[in-house]
């Protein structure tokens, strides 16, 4: 019915008494979610929009049965807060704040696939499960229940995306926003391969853009996939990204551009659409 | 954040890489007074934050101080790449006898860390890579991992390292490490590493690129004089005044002046304004959560811009509140005024907001809102796009 | 026959052309020892008595088969040695040189147990399967093949009880030299736990000293034990050490005095000896 | 290596462990010239390297410069378990109204580092953890770990640490945990962490004691005055001249000089003369492979020591080799003499070797040998030990 998070969700927020967390935990609230409590470190004890806050992690997780986190922290607090979710028994994270230092999310991607936790971010607008959960800061207007997945690095070609599947029809099972960020909590690999898995979800829109590498690596997911992607990149004519030196060009090969992107998915099964309009005319025509 | 030789130098040197005694100069006049005090014959290299720099003639050799002066006067005449020459960098000439390459850097597919190294250095680095690979040998770390010496020693072996200078290359490729995790680096190269003819071996390039998003952990860095810089070669007055501003922001050639929410569809809108034949003027993005001061700086930017024929806005709130974004909209026709068509679109969070304010406003100032053309979820994108192509046409009458 | 090494094992010396090293492998050899070559970096390619050297202990091991490695190197290079040496597929390590670091001994016991590895050390004169293979520092002339295991923190008991032993016919099967550092790669219940798997090991003679934990560590171990164990502990009559802070009193209890350690030994089944002559005479009344 | 509580602090602060502004003082107009400056009331406290020192009267306060001179006067002349006072360190007056612990330290049996922390700090905390254990926390953790904020904020919370002040109880914990592995520490102790009556916490007390054999990694210590130091109480001056020469030596009230080989058996030797009736004069310990001039003046210790009456001596070679302890007994013999009755054994590495030394220079000087009885493998440690003794028992007559 849905990946990753869903109406049984019971999700916590880090992070719950700042400015942003505050205020997105009660859109989250509006919409649905099934928000349990929070943690402020140090303001343990008190509540907020009825519900309790904690001092760590393990705390709210004791309390509540919280099993989903989403953090809204200053970027720098960001990794102890994602080990502290992880260790403490979270199975899926959100990470929306932008600028985490790179290093520091090696150490939350290493410490999430050695205890078998899914991590999205950071620098994303978040995941929505329409109808059910809404995890981020995701504009509910343009979402609804229905059987389309979406995949994709930026928060606004998400809002498009759904908006597309919403106004012709076909609505989503969940939209999951990767990150914008130069090293992610998850690829789009993972994400597809839970798509997969999923038997609502009766086909997936894959949005990535110029720059990195975390498009092609999906390539190989998608050709075992039997429900059908749909593929947009964007940066077709913006101009090619710098590289990262020499290391960065023997590391990750030719660095590619939003064309050779779109190609190596088509070329692994994808379809390729190139405006959001294209998108319920693919899924036409596949008889989605 | 890119750091210029002579900083990656600094850098190396705390951490016991082996590198030359260099001074730096600013002008050919200081060029000329660090030369009479030296005895040996010394190259001038150009610093600049692009590479490339040997080969567009940014590097010079010197036998004297007066040869020196009038090098130094060439190079400082110099752009490489769009990056004016403002330091040289002054080194004794070295007699190089082998070229290695080391660099170590992030595998962001597989999240680890690369130690990548090369007997055959220099600047074809990259073509080695792809014709031999090799002769490019490549070690992965995990984040938490230390590199021993007893690893960086078969590396340095791998790559032909002299027997008796192998522990001496394993300290080297392990301090670079080492400079790496401690630095948060996202790219640290040495290229080439030489062994000299006097047998030692010595950094003579450095490149590193630190994550600027950790700078803040490293304060010492500012002790070293190294500091936040600008990285892209020389801006147009408008890309300056963008970053004064804080806005990502690059000027194009064409005459759509992009309005756009985030770097999501601040990159493909620009695709959909060439699939519909048009050229989009610049690219720009709000950032997070802009707040109406920068919402009304982007447009600033825009209506100032005399190539720009029609502005195209596009706004899908989600952290960035429609309700923020009509105030900045409003903030800039009341402080600034339009002076060219805009044809908008406005969704996303707290976007009835948005909408409240704007009809208001328009009930009050129906003149504020004479070129604007504002829509809601109801109409697509596409046709936004479109009508922008049609419009820039109409206007730019060409 | 024997623990930990045998004269099919194959031995590797880390640091085999300092002074040290080539000083003790020249006595190894002379003893039998299958040595069959050793480490030095930058110096691979040399040979020192006839056996090769290599840059790393990786190619030693490819070009040799060494299974065992003994480390003579300044205690500053030890850790990164040690780990070489586990991390390269050495399934015993001898670490002869003293005053290593105990941060560096915590990341060598970390590596080891992760691997399977026993290490011995640091600052221990070695094991020796008398008439098969001597590792260390220790003088051949006390040592006679035999039927009596014996374990102990100090060179020059080890020796002295060997000798006892050997001059009361009993002989030994593995002599193990546990070291005098703080931090040790292997504790006394280790090694015992080893001798009672041994068919030819009919007793164990265990000698510890006042100071440290590891000899309370071992009652566990004794009390699992069929194989006879005896032990001695120096220090009866010295003045009581010094105490770690309150930290160390908090973490490691009352810090043993010589009696206190005996006493815990003799209640858990071991057989207390206050002098070398009361050895044969219990191994006797044991019926070994 | 044990620190001085200023010392301590000094590191703490490099940690951001919050201490009071603290001044030294190595005399009392030293004191009364640094009290003259402070416009608050302060506390003196005695600087040596041993615990006990408040109950030992080494801890005094003072509320101006003359009271301060006068209080100094009779600290600096306590000896504190045998530490002298020579330096004081002078601090403004804490009102306190809460005492934690905090401790970091391994724990030798499993291997791990070990944070310990209660709610109940001070002087009685052995009493606490042996009475009420679980007023006592502990977390262990690898080498290797890292120790997180979230972590310690939850000890924090345990020990009763105020919501208010949670985040800065455990930053403290954190820092102390780093400071402990980044300078190879066998032990940090905060005790106690104090809350004052303004709400802040302070570390008012260190104890840090380092690894000696790690010290080589931290330069930097030295910059910061922090240099080996002698940590027994007042010494003998025989120990003192040890000390001097590198051997470790510990006087006792016995009669009989010990010179044995490694400290292993020089543990159990000083038992096996007790086991049969007599009294050892010191403790020794040789070193691994002593040299020859070593062994010299370890015999030159005994020789003039007039308590000791008879020297028993041990050595089974391992890397002490019989041959260089023969050469070194030889020099001893020729240089300096033997006074007293020695007897000794002599076996392992060399000792062929060891036993031609001693039969060559015998044949040469008969004499030098007149009061040694060397013996070999074929007598058992035991008989010699019981020699000793009687020996010691017919010279010293009682």
């Amino acid at each position: 019915m849905a990946i990753l998070v869903d109406k049984n969700s019971r999700v916590m927020v880090q992070g719950i008494t700042g400015g942003a967390g505050k205020f997105h935990t009660e859109r989250m609230l509006e919409y649905g979610t099934n928000i349990v409590g929070g943690t402020s470190p140090g303001k343990g004890g008190q509540d907020v929009l009825s519900k309790p806050v904690f001092d760590t992690v393990v705390e709210c997780v004791d309390n509540t049965g919280a099993d989903v986190s989403v953090i809204f922290l200053p970027a720098r607090f960001v990794m102890e807060a994602a080990i502290e979710a992880i260790r403490a028994g979270i199975k899926f994270l959100v990470v929306i704040p932008e600028h985490i230092p790179i290093h520091d999310m090696l150490h939350v991607r290493r410490e999430a696939v050695a205890r078998g936790v899914t991590v999205i971010g950071g620098n994303t607008a978040g995941v929505i499960s329409p109808g059910q959960a809404n995890l981020g800061i995701m504009p509910d207007i343009a979402f609804k229940p229905g059987r389309v997945g979406t995949v994709s690095r930026s928060g606004s070609i998400t809002y498009y995306v759904a908006d597309t599947l919403t106004q012709s029809g076909y609505g989503e099972t969940t939209c999951v926003g990767l990150g914008g960020d130069p090293v992610l909590g998850s690829t789009f690999d993972e994400i597809l391969l839970k798509f997969e898995e999923d038997d609502a979800t009766k086909a997936v829109v894959m949005c990535g853009e110029i720059g990195g590498v975390y498009e092609e690596r999906a390539t190989d997911a998608i050709r075992t996939m039997k429900t059908p992607v749909l593929a947009m990149i964007g940066g077709i004519y913006a101009p090619p990204g710098k590289r990262m030196g020499h290391a960065g060009a023997i590391v990750e090969g030719k660095m590619g551009t939003a064309q050779d992107k779109l190609d190596a998915l088509t070329d692994a099964g994808a379809h390729p659409c190139k405006t959001f309009t294209e998108i319920p005319k693919t899924l036409a025509k596949l008889g989605v | 954040m890119r750091l210029y030789e002579f900083e990656g130098k600094e850098l190396f040197r705390k951490f016991k890489i082996p590198v030359s005694d260099g001074r730096i100069a600013k002008s050919p006049d200081e060029v000329y007074e660090i030369v009479s005090e030296l005895k040996y014959p010394v190259v001038l290299k150009s610093q600049v934050l692009t590479g490339g720099r040997g080969k567009a003639g940014g590097i010079k050799t010197a036998d004297g101080a007066n040869e020196a002066r009038t090098v130094a006067e060439q190079l400082f005449k110099l752009k490489i790449k769009g990056f004016p020459v403002e330091t040289i960098l002054i080194e004794p000439r070295l007699e190089i006898t082998q070229e290695y390459y080391l660099g170590v850097t992030i595998d962001r597919a597989r999240y680890k860390l690369v130690v990548i190294a090369s007997g055959e250095g220099g600047v074809d680095i990259e073509e080695t890579a792809a014709k031999t690979p090799d002769k490019i040998f490549k070690q992965s770390l995990g984040i938490e991992d230390d590199l021993y010496s007893f690893d960086a020693l078969a590396i340095a072996k791998k790559i032909g390292i002299p027997t008796e200078l192998l522990k001496n290359g394993a300290a080297i490729i392990v301090n670079l490490y080492n400079l790496f995790r401690k630095y948060d680096a996202k790219l640290v190269e040495i290229n080439p590493l030489v062994l000299t003819a006097d047998g030692k071996l010595n950094a003579a390039d450095s490149r590193v690129s630190l994550d600027d998003d950790a700078v803040f952990r490293h304060p010492e860095l500012k002790e070293l004089g190294i500091e936040k810089r600008h990285e892209e070669g020389e801006m147009t007055p408008r890309e300056q005044q963008a970053t004064d501003w804080g806005i990502p922001y690059l000027d194009l050639d064409g005459d759509i002046g992009m309005f756009p929410g985030g770097a999501g569809f601040g990159i493909m809108g620009n695709d959909f304004i060439h699939y519909y034949g048009g050229k989009p003027a610049n690219f720009m993005d709000s950032g997070g959560g802009p707040s109406p001061e920068r919402i009304a700086k982007m447009l600033v930017l825009l209506d100032e811009n005399p190539s720009v024929k029609v502005i195209f806005g596009a706004r899908f709130g989600g952290i960035s509140r429609c309700d923020d974004f009509a105030r900045g909209v409003l903030m800039f026709l009341k402080d600034h005024g339009l002076s060219k068509p805009m044809v908008m679109r406005m969704t996303g969070n707290m976007w009835q907001e948005g909408v409240r304010i704007f009809d208001e406003a328009k009930k009050e100032n129906p003149e504020l809102f004479k070129h604007v053309e504002a829509h809601g979820i109801e109409t697509p994108i596409e046709e936004i796009s479109k009508k922008a192509v049609e419009l820039a046409a109409r206007e730019g009458g060409n």
